[in-house]
């Protein structure tokens, strides 16, 4: 498929590229990297000034024009605090923990599509690979949690742990609905082949997969294991300092990577009329996050079996579910109109969340002490 | 449905302690949890973090002298506390409040309760892990209270307003306007409150069934207040035992069968609708004349005891003096609602988790300064 | 846990946030904006008038912190007494006002303003000259409504808003 | 409006089921013998047509000869109240029976009496301070207590 | 047309609602909860809609089958597991039967099981799998895969009878029924074996095709047809299998109407309708049929006579009325046979087709026999939740109170005594007229069975709805003395079955019926044909007039005795007294099985050799074994450390040996 | 060239943290180095171009499995006492070396059949059709699922505390 | 060049450094987690065959997902055991734990 609109990075698709294959790959990285960096720094300003306006107040307005500096004075003020390490951590896994939270973030950016086909490299399993590293954020999780020696951290640590396994299947489950509707697990066949967004063919699959990747990114209301009302900060209440930076880059490159994955899965990533694709992407990439930053303006936290009884009683029915009914419809009418699917889905979708309303409920959660 | 199910998966009893530096404990209070993973299996309590010995220093002031310690104790509601203790005195020297100064007192303690309502049920969903926003909804109309209070008497949050045999200045001419424009605003606010959280479904979830007291149980701890109503105990000293002139309005006393924390959190929400409808009756009724009856500044009531208690926004605030003829009191006694209301939390909070712990405990609206006193 | 109302109550909640995106906030910006503070307002200090003072310490015995000291002589010329050392540890009062509604000679007075900090405590106690009133220190109408009269009427912090917005 | 339950009807009552329980009775107020008290709180929370089934406060008063146990119990039902007392004589460790078997309510409000003026409560499960902390010295709201 | 896929869907709908119910929602509704219930009718109605759809396409579609690709599951080897549908007139039919009966049955179960202790959970759950295994069974075309699903709705029956499994009768009656219908399973079975040595297929078309070119015949054949008959006579509670079905009468009622009359007991004559191009090659399957159906017939009828329990007044009823499709199915196959053995050259097709037909007088029984026969039990059971009992003599007079009920019961009872016009009339005038023309005995036998059925019936009906109301069920200790209307769930799909019972015999009255399967019919054309049958005759003898008239005089008789007392039951007791007796205890049937068979025979008999040489052979042997093992034990077991470690580690060193021994002598 | 690079990092990587899985005394450090090895082996699939299953490694592995171990150690509290030896130590070393010896032996003598085909690249098509198509992998796969539903079940119904037990 | 050879050699170590684990270890966790390692061991010569003996068919591959089906089957049961051990005995020492003996 031709691109639709010649952008200002028309010269990164690798079509265009004069040089080799580690210019290629040196580029994307650097590409990549500061791309991550200043989306996580609009992302923060963001969700602040968002959040404050929704909470009848102004957010940050004081550090340069309308407050846009905030972050860049946050981070100053972090790096500039001293590191402290409690005397009972563990010294190795209370420093490693946050480096490994933040390598699979950056990898997730590798196979996210910017245009046609510029991205750092288009794995033929791209999804699959966004899923497996995505699991590997969670050991940086339960290593801070545990090297810290706070029971704090520790039961934010294991919340994480219970959380993760948990959402890891309806997530892929509904990955996998988007993945027989495009017939691909490359993330740039993926957006091309979304003629229709697949949020309209995948409805209930895109419902399903934000709830999930949520849970799995710990954004409100599942952030349960840095629950501030209860564990103070969680797994990272003993991080300070430039650690403790990490973990808060972490978190909102991990929000807006999932946005941008989300924005490809399901919003058509970088195809749009008009604008030059990348600007879609970062577009559709801050839609999202704005999503995610409403729900949690709205939400309150839910309790750890609440959470792992939705993720096991309604999602996960849910997403079997969906992913049986896409999976007749391209088995048995591989030819009809994408059309007719997006209103057969979004009945259903609806059907379902009603039904699912319905039947699922967990108890109250008290145990018999 | 089931209220209970068996704790599948034993690990080692891990102790947490809360507090008491600690988010949300609401003040400098510890608990300290023995946890079952992430189940309560008990708690136990630590106060005296702020303790003040405001008994103790009473017996060495003058009765008048007292009233800003009494702002002290629950900082939330000090117009409730200076009500208290001034009708204890009035009741101890047998003085006659006028009119005027009975109006504006009620009017006084009625947006005193609005206005620590809005901190309870703010703070409850904080505690829920909403991130702020019911909380600074509410906080918006505290402001506007507490605006009001500053216009009447200087100060924000320690008011110092009520003196023995009335008030200690008249209401300054823009008061009872501001205060009628002011409560069809709130109407309209609570309607759109309940509107944006009663029907959240993870709200619904975390407060529906959740931190039950039940109504056996309420009374025998001498749980009072809203807490108490939540639990079905229809028990208001307004109506129950009208101290000052609360006889003469038509309010309603809200009151819920489940005991758990929602209907705590609306219980609470009625209340504040029937304060709205107090404070409606109040503003087109407050006559001329004076607003303090002619007591001097040092008063030696005569020897004898008196008990007096009211119903503060937190329950029953109770203050036992014993004179004797001097000019400070021998004894004085605060019955503490936040303390007594506490006394069931480890009964509520045993079997459910970590996270409801904090739910459980926000929900019934304590303040430590009235705690530790 | 259970959908009872099928999401919308998520749907409703969501519509109410978005809505205070256009209301205005209720948030002062502190050095360049101020409240209009009542004219009751009770500063973090006291004023007092020297002329009036007659040195009966009236004020010092309904003080319930105990921080006023007043140390008086006896002025033969003038047969009164005569304060030598009217002094207030502002770091101890709780702005109660007690001590001025007690002086029976209006002698003494809230202070109006309210940017008293100081970096040691020792600052904080003021004495005989400090206390007197000056442009810094205006007088506040606590306990007297003729003073009150004069000063800026309050308008509540909501309203001060709309009023800058216009 | 809560009415004071006239002493007289109680104490007849109250000296028919409990002979000598009660010491001396007041117009508003009944001084109950320290032995018998847990038995007479016990009656007057069960007993139809009382039903003092809610306990308002506890607390002591140190008057030099004695120390005063004050109890105000409410009947809910009823919208009556009656205030019981009870006293020690002895300065030195003095003790009055404990409440917390029958009203949960007390149990804290006895440690705070224990903590605050020194009276200790036989039975309660847990009486230790409860505001200060453990090795203060002496008991604040006594009368004889400077620092 | 209907499109395959749908037709998939027929058994697949069911599967899923069973699956929904049973492994999916389970965790999160309550077993009360009527969403269960919901799901399943949800599920049988589409099924319903589609095997209607699936009747219309296949009486419009060449050869009057829709070939539908099979499936293939599983290759081991060479041997290849396809699963597939066959789709022809008896499926199609079949399929109508058990999709609309079992749809009717769940929504009158939303109304009976209301009050049940075990919620609908488990009831639903069983029901669904139930009618996805019956659909299964005869949708099947690989004898297989009928087994299986034989099988399955064996289980179901045994669960669904077993429901209440609290109490001793009904787990009795399950464990009775399941082995009882196991002993003709295993004829069942062995004639499947039989069939897939010699012919090395299951598929049912491809049994038919071999049979009709002369692959499969001789004494080969005869057995494995008797063996099929066996698990027909099973499956169906023939003589002498008949005891389980009065029995599982303990089940819901519900469960008898749909499993017990309608559906699962006509599995056998199913079965014996799809393999009839096998049977109408062994002359001796084929009587053998006829006369145990003729038998039954009659030998179930008069039990029925006798019977207190108006559910069990039913189950014999429906032993018998299944023996008359046995009947009618021999009888036609038997003028099939007759006429391929008198030598007449017939192209395979024409066999084929032939014997095909054959089927159509049985099937046209049990078309009819599942609506009014359903429709009877649930009336039965629209009595049971008024009255709390099933004893006809503690009921009475309900015709007042439950005026539904017993008009839509009394058509069922009409239909089945085979009043004119309604629907039983007709199919058992088609069993009588071939039943004469062929085999003039068994005519006997039906006609005098047709006397029976009407006074058996009208027996039931004047005992139970009419007279004085004797007080219902009086040892449960609630109060049934005001007896009112079922809810309208209960009472809606009476209705319907009933309107069924008054008009599916019409289709034959033109012959529809017949010429669908294939058979020539006699039967006049157009709407007068209704009353044209009088003037017909069969041989000369005017059979519709006579099997009325017989019927009648049921009638008549029962009136006489139960609603007049002219003569009195007990007086016809008096008169018959010892063959009274012998009725009224099922011809000892049970006594037999239990005392003389098991006891006597496999006890003393087999046991007794058994314990023989167990105690003397097979102790002595173990014994002396035991005592070198506990010996040798005694002796290594030092080595026994308890820790897995070591055991590895002994592991390892073996494995290490043996690997080395591999590549010293390996190469 | 970059294959033997690979190769011999991730071979490092692996033995390396394998053998500190073994001798290490802390048992969370241990499962940590564990995911490490995870991690290398699926290094070393993609240097077999088996992209697929480097994928499902450590989708599998190290979100999963390491995960539930990690949880297993939190619960039990297994870190405070180590790791410890038994007395097997010697034997196990030499059990463990000889067969090492007789493995690398073996391989190395053994005449192996390479093919000179270039392996496929893309393995998720080929691999769905040979596990899911009708002559393939079928039955094993349902198999497998099979054992997985029991093996959820037996681990719940293990760790499921008796209610009789409780009282 | 790197071959065949050199992944099963990888293969053989890791599998006697799991197995000497396997059989020293007294924590039943490590034991657990030694076992995995062998399971990796025989998973790379699987996908080493695989790859180098019948490059385009992929069977040893496949295998390698069943021997990941097994693997985590046995995980998820052998936690399962070792926390109801630990319930039991509070402990998961395995040298403690000898029910096997009588």
């Amino acid at each position: 498929m031709e691109p639709i609109s010649a952008g200002a990075l028309d010269i990164i698709q690798p079509t265009y590229w004069p040089g080799n294959y580690w210019w290629h790959w040196l580029f994307y990285t650097v590409v990549v990297i500061v791309f991550m960096l200043v989306m996580v720094i609009g992302a923060i300003y963001f969700e602040r000034r968002a959040m404050g306006k929704m909470q009848t107040r102004l957010g940050p307005n004081r550090t340069g024009p309308f407050g846009l500096l905030q972050p860049i004075a946050d981070a100053v003020k972090v790096l500039l605090k001293e590191n402290i390490v409690p005397g009972v951590a563990d010294k190795i896994v209370h420093f490693l923990a946050p480096v490994i939270a933040f390598t699979p973030v950056l990898l997730i950016f590798t196979v996210i599509p910017f245009q046609n086909g510029a991205m750092l490299a288009d794995l033929n399993i791209g999804i699959l690979f966004i899923v497996a590293v995505s699991s590997i954020a969670t050991v940086g999780v339960f290593m801070a949690g545990w090297g810290s020696g706070n029971k704090y951290s520790l039961l934010g640590a294991m919340r994480n742990v219970a959380a993760v396994v948990s959402y890891e299947i309806p997530m892929v489950l509904a990955i996998l609905g988007v993945v027989m509707v495009t017939g691909s697990l490359s993330m740039n066949d993926i957006v091309n082949a979304q003629n229709i967004p697949n949020i309209l063919v995948q409805p209930l699959g895109f419902l399903l997969f934000f709830t999930a990747a949520c849970a799995e990114i710990n954004r409100s209301p599942f952030d349960l294991m840095e629950a501030d009302s209860e564990l103070t900060a969680g797994f990272h209440t003993e991080y300070s300092g430039m650690r403790f930076a990490m973990f808060y880059l972490v978190e909102y490159a991990e929000a807006i990577a999932m946005s941008a994955v989300i924005s490809t899965l399901f919003l058509s990533g970088w195809r749009g009329p008009w604008l030059p694709p990348w600007l879609w992407l970062i577009i559709k990439t801050f839609f999202v996050f704005f999503l995610m930053i409403w729900v949690r303006t709205i939400m309150p936290r839910v309790r750890i079996d609440q959470l792992m009884g939705l993720a096991w009683k309604f999602l996960f029915p849910l997403a079997v579910i969906n992913l049986f009914a896409t999976a007749i419809e391209v088995l048995a009418w591989p030819d009809a109109s994408q059309w007719i699917f997006v209103g057969v889905n979004i009945v259903l979708a609806g059907a379902l969340v009603f039904l699912g309303s319905r039947l699922f409920k967990t108890g109250l959660g008290r145990v018999e002490v | 449905m089931t209220t209970t199910q068996e704790l599948t998966l034993k690990t080692e009893p891990f102790i947490l302690n809360i507090g008491p530096m600690h988010p949300s404990t609401h003040g400098v209070f510890r608990m300290r949890a023995t946890l079952d993973g992430e189940v309560v299996t008990d708690i136990e309590p630590v106060f005296g973090y702020l303790h003040r010995g405001i008994e103790k220093l009473a017996e060495e002031r003058t009765y008048t002298g007292i009233i800003p310690f009494t702002d002290r104790l629950d900082y939330l509601s000090p117009m409730s506390n200076n009500l208290g203790y001034c009708l204890a005195v009035e009741k101890l020297a047998g003085v006659k409040v006028p009119e005027r100064g009975e109006y504006i007192r009620i009017i006084t303690a009625e947006l005193q309760r609005l206005a620590n309502h809005c901190v309870a049920i703010g703070a409850m969903f904080n505690d829920a892990g909403a991130y702020f926003t019911p909380f600074l909804y509410m906080f918006r109309n505290r402001e506007k209270i507490y605006d009001l209070f500053d216009m009447l008497c200087g100060q924000r949050v320690t008011y110092n307003y009520m003196r023995i045999g009335g008030v200690s200045q008249d209401l300054p001419e823009e008061f009872l306007p501001a205060v009628a424009k002011f409560l069809p605003q709130l109407k309209k606010f609570l309607d759109e409150y309940e509107f944006f959280v009663k029907q959240n479904e993870v709200f619904v979830a975390r407060s529906k069934g959740v931190g039950i007291l039940s109504k056996e149980l309420a009374i025998n701890c001498g749980i009072s207040g809203p807490v108490a109503r939540a639990s079905g105990i229809k028990h208001d000293l307004r109506r129950d035992d009208p101290y000052s002139i609360y006889d003469r309005f038509e309010f309603d006393i809200p009151t819920a069968e489940n005991g758990d924390c929602f209907d705590r959190f609306y219980v609470r929400v009625q209340e504040m609708r029937q304060s709205v409808r107090i404070l409606e009756q109040a503003i087109k009724q407050v006559p001329d004349g004076p607003f303090r009856a002619n007591v001097p500044q040092v008063i030696h009531p005569p020897a004898g005891e008196s008990y007096a208690h009211i119903e503060s926004p937190k329950g029953e605030l109770g203050y036992y003096i014993v004179s004797d003829g001097s000019i400070a009191p021998y004894r004085f006694h605060i019955r503490p609602t936040s303390l007594i209301n506490l006394g069931a939390l480890r009964n509520m909070v045993r079997g459910w988790k970590v996270a409801d712990l904090i739910f459980i405990f926000g929900s019934i609206d304590i303040t430590m300064g009235e705690v530790d006193r | 846990m259970k959908f009872e109302n099928f999401g919308l109550g998520i749907v409703k909640g969501l519509s109410v946030a978005i809505q205070y995106v256009w209301r205005h906030a209720l948030v002062t910006q502190y050095p360049e904006q101020r409240l209009n503070i009542s004219r009751r307002s009770r500063g973090n200090e006291l004023v007092w008038s020297r002329e009036r003072c007659t040195g009966c310490a009236t004020c010092a015995k309904a003080c319930p912190q105990g921080v006023i000291e007043i140390v008086t002589a006896t002025d033969m010329t003038e047969n009164k007494y005569k304060v030598e050392t009217y002094r207030v540890d502002t770091g101890y009062c709780i702005q109660c006002g007690l001590c001025v509604e007690a002086c029976p000679y209006d002698a003494l007075f809230m202070g109006y303003s309210y940017e008293r900090a100081k970096y040691r405590r020792a600052e904080l106690v003021q004495t005989n000259d400090e206390l007197l009133e000056s442009p810094q220190r205006p007088v506040s109408g606590y306990f007297h409504p003729d003073i009150a009269k004069k000063l800026p009427k309050q308008t509540l912090l909501i309203e001060k808003i709309v009023e800058k917005r216009k | 409006m809560t009415t004071a339950l006239a002493a007289t009807e109680i104490v007849s009552q109250l000296s028919a089921q409990f002979p000598g329980a009660v010491e001396e009775a007041g117009t508003d107020a009944v001084l109950v013998k320290g032995e018998h008290l847990p038995a007479v709180v016990e009656y007057l929370k069960t007993a139809a047509g009382l039903k003092f089934d809610y306990l308002n406060f506890i607390t002591a008063v140190d008057y030099y000869s004695y120390f005063e146990v004050v109890y105000r119990l409410t009947s809910l039902e009823f919208n009556r109240y009656i205030v019981l007392k009870t006293r020690c004589y002895t300065r030195n460790k003095p003790s009055v029976l404990t409440l917390t078997g029958i009203y949960q309510g007390a149990d804290w409000q006895e440690r705070e009496i224990y903590d605050l003026m020194g009276i200790s409560f036989k039975g309660h499960k847990n009486l230790k301070r409860i505001f200060l902390w453990e090795g203060f010295d002496g008991h604040p709201l006594r009368k004889d207590w400077n620092r | 047309m209907i499109p395959y896929q749908l037709i998939w869907l027929i058994m697949l709908l069911p599967l899923a609602a069973f699956i929904i119910n049973g492994l999916l929602i389970r965790p999160f509704v309550q077993r009360k909860s009527k969403v269960y219930g919901f799901i399943t009718i949800t599920a049988i109605a589409l099924s319903a809609v589609f095997s209607v759809w699936a009747l219309i396409s296949v009486m419009s579609a060449q050869d009057n089958q829709i070939l539908v690709p099979n499936i293939s599951w599983l290759n081991i080897g060479s041997f290849n597991f396809s699963i597939g549908i066959m789709m022809d007139q008896l499926s199609a039919i079949m399929v109508v039967v058990v999709s609309v009966v079992s749809l009717m049955v769940q929504i009158y179960s939303l109304g009976y099981m209301a009050h049940d202790d075990a919620g609908y959970y488990r009831y639903y759950t069983f029901m669904s799998l139930f009618t996805f295994s019956m659909l299964g069974l005869v949708l099947s075309n690989n004898l297989l895969f009928t087994f299986v699903f034989w099988e399955m709705v064996g289980l179901c029956s045994y669960l669904l009878i077993g429901f209440w499994f609290h109490k001793p009768s009904a787990a009795n009656a399950a464990k009775k029924a399941f082995i009882v219908t196991r002993i003709g399973d295993f004829g069942f079975l062995a004639g499947i074996l039989i069939l897939y040595f010699n012919a090395h297929t299951f598929d049912i078309a491809l049994l038919h095709n071999m049979a009709i070119a002369g692959f499969l015949g001789g004494s080969a054949l005869t057995w494995a047809c008797i063996g099929l008959f066996g698990g027909a006579i099973g499956k169906s509670a023939q003589f002498p299998l008949h005891v389980w079905l009065p029995d599982a009468m303990e089940g819901p009622t519900p469960v008898s109407a749909l499993i017990h009359s309608a559906t699962m007991v006509c599995a056998g004559v199913f079965l014996v309708a799809r393999m009839m191009p096998l049977f109408v090659f062994s002359p001796d399957a084929i009587r053998i049929v006829a006369v145990i159906g003729g038998f039954t017939a009659i030998f179930a009828a008069t039990m029925g006579l006798v019977a207190n329990d108006i559910k069990r007044v039913l189950a014999y009823s429906t032993i018998s009325q299944i023996g008359y499709m046995m009947l009618g199915l021999g009888a036609a196959g038997w003028a099939v046979a007759a006429q391929i053995n008198s030598g007449l050259f017939m192209p395979g097709d024409e066999v084929l087709l032939l014997s095909k037909a054959a089927v159509a007088v049985g099937m046209f029984h049990l078309f009819t026999h599942a609506f009014f026969k359903a429709l009877l039990f649930m009336g039965a059971g629209s009595v049971n939740h008024a009255s709390g009992t099933f004893d006809m003599r503690q009921m009475g007079g309900l015709r007042k109170t439950m005026p539904w009920t017993y008009l839509t019961f009394l058509i069922g009872s009409l239909s089945l005594a085979g009043i004119w016009p309604l629907a039983g009339f007709w199919s058992k005038d088609e069993i009588l007229a071939t039943a004469l023309t062929n085999q003039p005995v068994l005519f006997w036998l039906a006609i005098i069975t047709v006397f029976l059925t009407a006074f058996y019936m009208f027996r039931a009906i004047f005992m139970t709805f009419h007279g004085k109301y004797r007080g219902g069920d009086k040892e449960s200790g609630k109060d049934y003395s005001h007896t009112h209307e079922s809810p309208w769930v209960m009472v809606a799909p009476l209705v319907f079955l009933a309107l069924l019972a008054i008009g599916v015999g019409w289709w034959n009255v033109t012959g529809g019926f017949s010429n669908f399967f294939g058979a020539e019919s006699e039967a006049g054309s157009g709407f007068m044909a209704v009353f044209n049958i009088f003037t017909h005759t069969v041989n000369g003898v005017p059979l519709p007039l006579i099997s009325l008239l017989v019927a009648l005089l049921g009638i008549f008789s029962a009136y006489a005795v139960y609603l007049k007392k002219w003569i009195t039951a007990k007086s016809i007791g008096k008169v018959f007294g010892p063959l009274y007796e012998v009725v009224i205890n099922k011809y000892y049937f049970d006594e037999l099985y239990e005392n003389v068979i098991v006891k006597i025979g496999l006890m003393k008999g087999l046991f007794t050799g058994f314990k023989l040489f167990d105690e003397k052979g097979v102790d002595g042997a173990v014994n002396g074994t035991a005592e070198v093992v506990v010996r040798g034990g005694k002796a290594i077991r030092q080595a026994q450390t308890g820790q897995l470690q070591l055991y590895g580690l002994v592991i390892g060193v073996g494995l290490a040996v043996i690997a080395i021994c591999v590549l010293i002598w390996g190469r | 060239m970059g294959q033997a690079v690979a190769f011999w990092i991730m071979a490092v990587v692996i033995v390396g943290a394998a053998l500190a899985v073994v001798f290490l005394r802390n048992v969370f450090r241990a499962a940590l180095l564990l995911i490490l090895c995870f991690i290398g082996v699926a290094g070393i699939y993609i240097t077999l171009s088996a992209d697929f299953l480097a994928a499902v490694q450590i989708l599998v592995y190290v979100g999963a499995i390491s995960v539930l171990i990690i949880l297993a150690i939190m619960m039990t509290r297994g870190i405070q006492k180590g790791s410890p030896a038994n007395k097997l130590r010697i034997p196990a070393v030499i059990v463990a070396a000889a067969l090492l010896g007789i493995l690398i032996y073996a391989v190395t003598t053994s005449p192996w059949n390479v093919s000179s085909q270039p392996p496929l690249t893309d393995t998720t098509g080929p691999l769905a059709t040979q596990l899911f198509s009708e002559n393939g992998y079928i039955l094993p796969v349902l198999t497998g699922a099979t054992l997985l539903l029991v093996a959820i079940l037996g681990a719940i119904v293990i760790t499921r505390e008796n209610k009789e037990n409780k009282k | 060049m790197i071959g065949l050879t050199h992944y099963l050699v990888l293969s053989a170590v890791l599998f006697c450094i799991g197995l000497y684990g396997a059989l020293t270890r007294r924590n039943a966790v490590i034991i657990l987690m030694c076992i995995e390692l062998m399971l990796n061991a025989v998973n790379i010569s699987l996908i080493a065959f695989s790859s180098y003996i019948v490059p385009q068919l992929l069977t040893g591959q496949i295998f390698a997902i069943f021997v990941m089906v097994v693997a985590v089957a046995e995980v998820a049961v052998g936690l399962a055991i070792i926390l109801a051990i630990f319930r039991h005995f509070k402990d998961i020492d395995i040298d403690n734990i000898n029910l096997l003996k009588w």
